[in-house]
């Protein structure tokens, strides 16, 4: 799998992401600056986390009508692979390539902690190394990661199964007024969701910081591993 | 503003009278408003440590592995394989009480750039924090504040925030402290220092816009609070961490070539301090020309400029033909970068502002000739004995109430608002181990990283307390099994013109020495903030209790080896270190019979380093799986601690030690840890024979905590007692 | 010409902060307060002289990138 | 009533967004803009009919809560 990492001015977790896919693919990915043009020939796109532009105005705002985001645009057109995890989440919604908006966290509070996923379908290249229903532990950081989206949208996503991982308990239960399993308010517990043709995936938390047992564990090592298996080269 | 210089004014500016004729010597002249300005910023207590400076000097401060000490912008050890680890610890403490967030986030700020200036990428923020009585409103409102603070600036900038500390005393209702520390980590063959050299050399500013922020900062962290500090507005600091994250990714690229001779951030006293200090290092002149500095505001004066403490800028000296390589780099990071001025031969900084020569100082004498206080110092008084005492309550109630209290509960409501994992190298999180675990990326080394001090301790007999909080940081280091380095401190006291408070700080600067040399364990780098002090309405102050805070680190060669405090499964749990049940000081007597009273516990540095060594050898050797150093709250919290991080329970044996039940679970005996082994009669009999104190207290199993009394209790009643503190406190 | 773009949540979309101040006022003793909406304001300085054109540029820049309208409304005022 | 409290910085401190969110503009096409400023609004619902003491109370709420005085100012607009 050839992959590539966009870095904008803010972007932190860049680094946690490259050695997440280093891991898997035995080969740096490609580092993207925002100003370019033009994508080199990869399978896959990552958004990265961090506070493009410092999270001034609203997180991602700035960073989606950077130079590169023309380029990921066209490469999402032709049917282009592309993660976005925390800001790169963010990102995607303001660019509108996922549908939604990432609120504030319903307690106004950044939040760094663990939390558990259910993965709603593994039938796609983000998820397909899960069992449908598994659950699985990461980190998550982040003040803004409260999605909403309107109830039509919110028909769509669930209807069409667009939903790729929700907040849960360790065992899997779903509750999404529940501030211990559903930490920053998300409605339906929704923590990452698929584009329609589900290529696409922006999700809050950070799978990239869990891949390495000297770190606490590899539980957020098959979203990697199952995105190598789907670009065998 | 008065614009008249004379001794009126200078007082003004926290020069005194002799002071002031000193400036009128060297200068030959009455000085200019600018030249007095930079006089009073620079002879500053914040700037020029006065008062502190003959004290410091009495602490080791070298070491084979030690690189560079005290006197650069941060302390740099060498780790091993190439590289070396850059840190260093710095108050806002009256910043963060104007100004809760802003106070805090800029305290992280500057002690960032500290790090960074010198080559190093940051990796871990730590920080230590000592707050009012949780009782008051004002109390919440700046835990809230500076909490939101650290985060929102450490969460920014991408630096993983660790570790750090949490008391809470009244003494610290009007003048809560705020020491923020940074760990860096550059090639031991890139470091970067200040000296400034070559005659020619463009002077290059970069980083954020000159605004009218913080004038005057360094004298009003260098005097001590009224009632009217919350008036003082104009000196309030607003932090763009957006920007210090450019900074940090521009400084490092520019680093990577061969264009900076040397480089300085502008901290407090800015444009001043950091001109200045690098000019004055290398025995070199500097010429400013201030219409080239960038700036945010019209109309600003050339005293304004050389005194604004706006945040997120550095002074750099360039290779003459390296300039547009570095323009480049800035412009890439969307950065402003000035050539403001060059390298002389005069001696002199020489400031010109449109036109004007607004200041004209020989450097020689303006650091030369700063004042040194000796300081008038009252021996403090030894603690009267702590009279009997007895529990008034059973012990598995008075556990409870310890670890519910404020100085022992949970801080994962802090903690849980600092991202502590970005950059993907954090081995251990916050509340994890008895020190934070960060791997160097590409590698098998480790830092393992902490920051203690107990004041209480430190008030009731300032050298003990000294030596004290450098064995907890030492012995914190230890329990994870990685080897203690070096030490830097922030020196946090009351009014130094008090002979009382002068004899706690040479006391306590005392203790601390004689700890960092009995433990190998030099002090690299520090910070030192005085007047910590509130007026009263009635006219006293009241200060601060003595706060030496120390930081510290250690390496691991592999940090795989690395324990964490979590009960091991089917273990024995074993008691390392002399047990005489040492009551006086402790949280025990404090929380449970409302008592501040008698002698600290006795440091005995001797049994320290030997327990301590013995432990780490196990620990690196696979022997024990699990460590935890007993210190506030005695054995029983630290067995309960080591249940909470695991959820795995314990069966503790009754001791037949002759000790009153209360003084054994809950005195404070330092030089002691709990470890949990699989052989316990194979590993107290080598302990024996290392000369140290062990004993089996108990086994392993289960997830309850079982007291020798019979009386369980689950993990997760524990966990509910220990967590509720902090999002009570701040909810109501 | 100073240009004012009043940013507000969508009605209907969460408000978590305004819940917030809201109780605080409670709490605080302001018993009769009972919405509370929070929302932001960008105050520009925009070269021109043409109010209509101004209007329309700041109008803009609140849709392009000021505002997002997926969960925000705005509103321009031309000072 | 409703009431509108407008929080802005004060003169002379940094306004990291404003700066960013100018700088953003100036890239997007719109190189006009000069000087940007980021604020808080915030809408307020308050039981009353005397509009006086409603502007008063509003104050308190601003001077209270709303504002930061150390580094904001306030503006109270009854609607
Ligand atoms: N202000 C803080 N920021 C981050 N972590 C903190 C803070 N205060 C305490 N911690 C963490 O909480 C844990 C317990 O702290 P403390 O009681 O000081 O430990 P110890 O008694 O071993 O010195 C440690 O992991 C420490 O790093
Ligand atoms: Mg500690």
């Amino acid at each position: 799998m050839k992959s590539a990492i966009v870095v904008f001015p803010g972007t932190n977790r860049e680094r946690d992401m490259a050695i997440a896919l280093k891991r898997v693919t035995g080969k740096a990915p490609t580092m993207l600056w925002h100003r370019d043009t033009d994508l080199p020939d990869v399978d896959l796109v990552v958004l990265p986390g961090g506070f493009s532009y410092g999270d001034y105005l609203r997180c991602g705002a700035m960073a989606a009508h950077s130079p590169i985001m023309a380029a990921i645009r066209a490469f999402a057109q032709k049917g282009g692979h592309i993660l976005g995890v925390c800001n790169g989440f963010q990102i995607l919604t303001e660019t509108g390539m996922l549908p939604g908006a990432l609120l504030r966290n319903a307690n106004l509070r950044f939040l760094s902690q663990d939390c558990h996923l259910r993965v709603e379908r593994n039938d796609t290249p983000f998820t397909h190394k899960w069992a449908k229903d598994a659950v699985f532990r990461t980190p998550l950081a982040h003040g803004d990661g409260n999605y909403t989206a309107d109830s039509q949208t919110l028909e769509k996503l669930e209807g069409e199964g667009l939903v790729a991982f929700r907040y849960a308990n360790a065992k899997g239960d779903v509750q999404a007024d529940d501030a211990e399993t559903n930490p920053n308010g998300s409605i339906n517990s929704i923590a990452g969701i698929l584009s329609e043709n589900t290529r696409i995936c922006g999700m809050m938390p950070h799978p990239e910081d869990l891949v390495d047992p000297l770190m606490g564990g590899e539980d957020g090592l098959p979203l990697f591993e199952g995105l190598v298996e789907a670009f065998v080269r | 503003m008065k614009k008249t210089v004379d001794l009126a004014l200078a007082r003004e500016f926290g020069l005194t009278s002799e002071e002031y004729d000193r400036v009128l010597k060297i200068m030959g002249r009455t000085p200019s408003l600018t030249e007095l300005g930079v006089f009073s910023v620079m002879w500053s207590e914040h700037c020029s440590y006065k008062s502190s400076r003959k004290w410091l000097r009495t602490l080791p401060t070298t070491a084979p592995w030690v690189i560079h000490g005290p006197g650069e912008n941060a302390g740099v050890v060498d780790i091993g394989e190439g590289y070396a680890a850059i840190f260093k610890m710095e108050s806002h403490n009256h910043p963060s009480f104007i100004e809760p967030y802003q106070g805090a986030a800029t305290g992280v700020g500057g002690i960032l750039r500290d790090v960074f200036t010198m080559g190093a990428r940051p990796v871990a923020n730590l920080n230590a924090l000592r707050f009012g009585s949780p009782d008051t409103p004002r109390t919440r409102q700046i835990i809230d504040g500076v909490v939101r603070g650290i985060g929102g600036y450490g969460n920014c900038v991408g630096v993983p925030t660790v570790g750090g500390e949490i008391n809470f005393h009244p003494a610290y209702d009007g003048n809560p402290l705020v020491n923020a520390m940074t760990v860096g980590i550059a090639r031991k063959d890139r470091i970067f220092l200040s000296a400034a050299a070559g005659v020619g050399n463009p002077v290059v500013y970069v980083g954020s816009r000159t605004g009218r922020d913080g004038i005057h900062g360094a004298t009003m962290s260098s005097a001590e609070f009224d009632e009217n500090a919350l008036a003082k507005r104009p000196t309030v600091q607003v932090g763009d961490p957006f920007i210090e994250k450019l900074l940090i990714e521009a400084c490092l690229e520019l680093m990577a070539t061969d264009a900076i001779v040397a480089i300085q951030d502008m901290g407090a006293a800015g444009l001043t301090s950091s001109s200045v200090e690098m000019a004055g290092k290398g025995g070199v002149g500097i010429e400013l020309d201030l219409d080239a500095v960038p700036q945010r505001e019209p109309g600003m004066t050339a005293y304004e400029m050389m005194l604004s403490e706006s945040q997120e800028r550095m002074l750099i000296v360039l290779r003459p033909d390296r300039t547009e390589i570095a323009r480049k780099i800035f412009e890439k990071w969307e950065l402003d970068f000035a050539v403001i001025g060059h390298l002389t031969d005069t001696g002199h900084i020489v400031v010109k502002h449109k036109g004007q020569v607004e200041a004209d100082i020989p450097l020689d004498p303006l650091a030369e000739e700063a004042p040194i206080y000796d300081r008038p110092a009252a021996t403090p008084q030894a603690p009267a004995p702590l009279e009997a005492v007895h529990a008034p309550l059973s012990l598995d109630a008075m556990l409870l109430k310890l670890v519910g209290s404020p100085d022992l509960a949970s801080r994962a409501w802090v903690w849980n608002q600092y991202d502590s994992t970005v950059g993907g190298q954090t081995v251990r999180r916050p509340g994890a181990a008895d020190a934070a675990i960060v791997k160097i990326e590409d590698t098998t080394l480790g830092l393992a990283l902490t920051t203690d001090c107990t004041p209480r301790y430190c008030q009731a007999d300032p050298k003990s307390g000294g030596a004290q909080a450098v064995a907890e940081a030492w012995r914190n280091i230890t329990a994870t099994g990685a080897r203690p380095l070096a030490v830097t401190d922030n020196l946090n006291f009351g009014n130094p013109e008090k002979p009382e408070i002068m004899g706690q700080f040479v006391a306590a600067i005392e203790g601390m020495g004689e700890a960092c040399r009995a433990l190998d364990f030099p002090v690299v780098s520090g910070n030192v903030s005085l007047y910590n002090e509130t007026r009263q309405p009635d006219g006293s102050t009241m200060a601060i209790l003595p706060t030496p805070a120390i930081g510290a680190l250690g390496v691991f060669e592999d940090v795989s080896k690395a324990v964490g405090l979590g009960m091991a499964s089917e273990s024995a749990l074993v008691l390392i270190g002399e047990t005489k049940g040492e009551l006086g000081q402790s949280i025990w007597l404090r929380e449970i019979l409302g008592r501040e009273e008698g002698p600290p516990p006795q440091v005995d540095l001797v049994a320290e380093k030997r327990n301590g060594d013995f432990v780490r050898n196990e620990i690196l050797n696979g022997t024990v799986t699990a460590c935890h150093d007993i210190a506030d709250g005695g054995i029983l919290v630290a067995a309960a601690e080591m249940v909470m991080a695991s959820g795995i329970g314990c069966e503790l044996e009754s001791p037949d030690s002759g000790i009153r039940p209360e003084a054994f679970w809950f005195g404070e005996d330092q030089a002691r840890y709990l470890v949990c082994v699989k052989d316990a009669d194979g590993f107290c009999q080598k302990a024996e024979k290392a000369g140290v104190p062990a004993r089996l207290i108990g086994r392993s199993g289960g997830n309850e905590l079982i007291l020798p009394n019979g009386v369980t209790i689950s993990a997760a009643r524990l966990t509910v007692a220990h967590e509720a503190f902090f999002p009570a406190l701040m909810a109501s | 010409m100073k240009v004012r773009v009043t940013v507000m949540l969508k009605e209907g979309v969460l408000d978590p902060q305004g819940k917030a101040i809201s109780h605080a006022l409670q709490t605080l003793g302001f018993p009769g307060v009972t919405e509370v909406h929070v929302g932001k304001v960008i105050e520009l300085d925009v070269e021109g002289s043409d109010q209509a054109a101004v209007q329309k540029q700041a109008e803009d820049m609140a849709r392009d990138l000021l505002a997002n309208l997926v969960i925000e409304d705005f509103k321009v005022e031309v000072l």
